[in-house]
């Protein structure tokens, strides 16, 4: 149990909520939140936003039920969170672009505080379709900061000026980087989405059938190499 | 501190506490979160013989107090499992419960023969997947296939034998009678319930299986009334699940007749809920000063 | 606005949402709350031949997402409930639909004998109430009972005869077959589960009876399943019920395959629920630009 | 769809919730309350405590999952009532004594504000097990207020004094004054608690037989004339 501290409304679904204590967690990683007891039954997969000293929050966009009663407590509610999960982005040298289309920025904002320092370029596309939202915050951890609101950020993207990009967001969209041609070898990282139960790999509802076989979104991803996935 | 020791069959568990098959792995990923050690046994992810893929398309699906799974036995078959699993398993200080599925007798005979050559503390026989097509819970429907497979299987194998049976069974009690007459140790009740979701946009099934398997706190009334229903027809022992999320839960289990706990779902939710069970039960024992869990085993 | 009327059997609804038996009394209470003509019918609270005083003891018990009813069958008898409520009923502009119990045979067929010589719509018979020790349920359990019943009664009325049958069934698709083979008009589905409920502090069950009858969203993906499964083998309408909570339920139903729904539980959530079923039917009419329900039902 | 304009514990156990509106109501009249969407799945039965332009009040105490919630919810909030239900207290003249009982005494403070000014004489009569709470509340409709902590009220009680007794609490204290002597006639009206489901009298969980037959406490009831009830 930890206790929020904060749960704010950035837009008319979008939130965040910042809880304390003291939280680790690699980039690219999700906790499994619940600020309820028993109903709904399952908790929900959240990226990693930030994390500092005494805190670490969550950017969601409220969907149905569960993100409905998360956007509902109230600072000095109680809450349960278990994590990290996953298998993050990759720790890397070099050129490195993050793209997040719509609520998929979630994660790359504590992937941008954590590269920085460490690689050569970082720059981040953020696509919206409505309203931009943190843009002074992202803007913070990158070299360049690349928006889009109601086209596609895509558009702007020149994979060829990278070595890396980390990408998350409408599978529509990393399958349009995916496909886009590399002479650079650019290496493509995408971070999926599927319904979890258990969040650590035990259950097999979250498989996910990659050209190396079956895989587990919560274990062996959320984040896979571009190339080896099925898109729809 | 009380004694949690409950006998099963001839197998001794340190307490009743079992994590259910499918939602526990084969317990590397939970013994990361805490010693699995602590508990009375693993019932293994289900087995079959050959490494399987599972269904496609979505694979869970939230419900009202429930979920429903479409995970089809995914599986690396019994030779990987030997090979991958099996060595961490026995290295454990619990009870390793080998659950297996098949699809047709002859997969189930092979699959329990190559387990049976290994050490492994019990075999649960899964006659009740709603989750495949082509078989599994077929043989758990109706009593006379149940019988033959249940003969079939004893003739093969020595390590005691529990046989899971589906809630979808047309007559709960006189399968578990006739698993009795065929030699089983005991009776595993309950696995899922079958059932259906649909997605009224699209106007088709969540599910590509389109029926899918129902589980947590919402089936627990009707769980537990098979269990009692079980319990004052056969003599041999039941491992009781179904929708049980807490200590207070699995006492209501043991008091309708069960043995030992199976506990699935609510890993999910809790994934330290078996150790607090564990512990609950304790501190139950204390209180209403049980010395042993026998005391109240059936005792509605 | 969208035309939701359905035909059941030879019946004309005004629309498919029908007050579940035994959660809505004889209409008169809600008919304080709004009118309760806008229902398409009303399925009264379950009639025996005999005035019953119903179960002693506790008889609802909250579970996660469902309530056990342990009523059993309290209710006026057959001769009361013709001079005492069906006068009211028939002044209604709704269809009613008479739910009948009982223990034996023999009285099911007296009580649907005296209810014939009246002007009903519609008859239920309830061969799936798990709260009368003595009987009712016994009926729906088996196939040849279930088929014996059935005969029986379709030769002493005329009047559209729909039979409600149990998930406790052992084959709930071959007793659904055997009804229409015997000249049911239409099936409901579904009764109550069998549950269990224990006090572990007294170490006792919570009923009298032991057990009891689980309704709610709990049991609503086995419901919806059932009524899949029938509705694929059987070629007469049916009642469709179980945890149905919202529209979204009840078009869930009517693509599972039920012609008309039934609305238990949710009317003790909300009183106004049905009217808002009825609204949400409409909604969705319009903004899927369905002309008539017959496009939906059972298209999964 | 109501709003809370105020959730207050008086003592650890003890809530009063006070929601927005124009509610009407008997004496003796209960609501059914839900301050939540889905779960638990029943609304719960509470009493009216008092109504006034604008509000009605409710006094509860937490016992399980859903009087809990209830004491979690927050002024602001928005919670769903339906009623008033039930026969509750009979209109009556004369000398008049209203005895409660731990949380039994929550529908006696509407109780005596309504009757205060129409019959003779208006006495209550409050018994707590730990401590008093709400006293200078109740001391206003009352003539005479007697309290006692730990003991039994019934104690005090001279129904011989009064025309019409009404009480409500634990069974035991309801059936000791049933069974007191009455020389003068003294009616004693006793208000039962049943699980109850729907709460207007369809669905018979909540039947109580009494000596004229099979009742249903939330339609009949929950008043009921003491002498026809059987106690435990
Ligand atoms: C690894 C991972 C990281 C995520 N990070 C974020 C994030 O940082 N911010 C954010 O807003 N969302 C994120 N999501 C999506 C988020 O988990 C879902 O939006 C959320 O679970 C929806 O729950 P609900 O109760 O509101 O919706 P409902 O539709 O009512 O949920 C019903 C069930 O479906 C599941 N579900 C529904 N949509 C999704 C989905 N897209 N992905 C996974 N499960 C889903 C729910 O968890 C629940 O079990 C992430 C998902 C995954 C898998
Ligand atoms: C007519 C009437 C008026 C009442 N007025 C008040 C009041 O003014 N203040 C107050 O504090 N309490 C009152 N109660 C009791 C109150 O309804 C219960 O304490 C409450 O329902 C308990 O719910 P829970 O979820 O906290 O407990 P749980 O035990 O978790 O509830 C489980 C189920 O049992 C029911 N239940 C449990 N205890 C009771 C009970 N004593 N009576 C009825 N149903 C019960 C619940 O409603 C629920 O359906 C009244 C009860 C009735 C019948
Ligand atoms: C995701 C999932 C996978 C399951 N896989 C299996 C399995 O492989 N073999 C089996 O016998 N039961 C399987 N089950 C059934 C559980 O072991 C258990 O019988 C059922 O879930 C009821 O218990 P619960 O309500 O505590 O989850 C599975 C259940 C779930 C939820
Ligand atoms: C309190 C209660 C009483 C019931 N009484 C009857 C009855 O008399 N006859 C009958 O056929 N079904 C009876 N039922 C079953 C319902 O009609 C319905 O089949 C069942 O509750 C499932 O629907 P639901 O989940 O919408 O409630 C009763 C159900 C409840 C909850
Ligand atoms: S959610 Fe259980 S394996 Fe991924
Ligand atoms: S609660 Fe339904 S009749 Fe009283």
């Amino acid at each position: 149990m930890a206790k929020i501290i904060g749960n704010e409304a950035l837009s008319e679904d979008i939130y965040i909520i910042i809880i304390e204590g003291k939280f680790s967690g690699e980039i690219g990683q999700f906790y499994m939140l619940r600020g309820w007891e028993e109903y709904p039954l399952l908790s929900r997969p959240l990226s990693i936003y930030d994390i500092n000293d005494g805190n670490i929050s969550f950017l969601y966009k409220v969907i149905g039920k569960g993100t409905k009663r998360l956007s509902e407590l109230k600072e000095g509610d109680n809450i349960n969170l278990q994590g990290p999960y996953g298998n993050g982005f990759p720790k890397v040298d070099g050129k490195v672009a993050l793209v997040g289309g719509g609520i998929g920025i979630a994660p790359l904002l504590y992937t941008g505080k954590i590269l920085e320092d460490k690689v050569d370029k970082l720059d981040i596309y953020l696509g919206f379709r409505e309203e931009a939202i943190l843009t002074d915050e992202y803007r913070k951890y990158s070299d360049e900061l690349y928006l889009s609101i109601g086209s596609n950020i895509t558009d702007q993207l020149d994979i060829n000026k990278y070595d890396y990009i980390f990408t998350c967001g409408p599978e529509p969209m990393m399958k349009k980087i995916v496909d886009m041609k590399s002479d650079n070898n650019t290496k493509i990282y995408v971070s999926l989405e599927k319904h979890m139960a258990c969040g650590i790999g035990a259950c097999l509802v979250c498989s996910c059938e990659t050209k190396k076989g079956m895989t587990r979104v919560c274990k062996d991803g959320p984040v896979y190499l571009g190339e080896e996935v099925f898109y729809e | 501190m009380s004694n949690t020791q409950v006998n099963f069959s001839s197998i001794e568990f340190k307490n009743p506490v079992i994590t259910a098959s499918g939602t526990f792995g084969f317990g590397r990923e939970y013994n990361e979160i805490y010693d699995i050690n602590a508990l009375g046994g693993i019932s293994t992810k289900g087995i079959t013989l050959k490494r399987r893929r599972g269904n496609k398309g979505m694979r869970i699906w939230e419900t009202p107090s429930g979920i429903m799974n479409s995970v089809g036995l995914e599986n690396p078959g019994v030779d990987d499992f030997i090979r991958d699993e099996l060595p961490f398993l026995k290295k454990l200080d619990t009870n390793m419960i080998v659950n297996i599925g098949g699809s047709t007798l002859e997969e189930y005979i092979e699959a329990v023969d190559r387990v049976s050559k290994q050490k492994v503390d019990m075999i649960e026989l899964n006659i009740s997947c709603p989750n495949v097509k082509e078989g599994g819970m077929a043989f758990g429907i109706k009593t006379k296939t149940a019988r033959k497979i249940v003969k079939e299987i004893r003739q093969i194998t020595n390590i005691p034998l529990i046989i899971k049976l589906s809630p979808n069974a047309e007559d709960i009690v006189a399968i578990a009678r006739a698993c009795e007459e065929e030699g089983a140790d005991g009776i595993s009740l309950i696995n899922t319930f079958k059932g259906l979701a649909i997605d009224i946009n699209n106007r088709k099934p969540i599910f590509d299986n389109i029926y899918a398997g129902l589980s947590g706190p919402a089936i627990k009334p009707i769980a537990l009334r098979m269990v009692n229903e079980v319990y004052k027809e056969v003599s041999i022992p039941i491992m009781g699940m179904g929708g049980i999320m807490n200590w207070k839960d699995g006492i209501e289990f043991m008091m309708a007749g069960a043995t030992c706990i199976q506990v699935g779902t609510a890993n999910f939710i809790n994934p330290h809920i078996c150790i607090e069970i564990i512990k609950g039960i304790e501190d139950f024992m204390d209180r209403e000063n049980i010395k042993s869990l026998e005391e109240i085993i059936g005792i509605i």
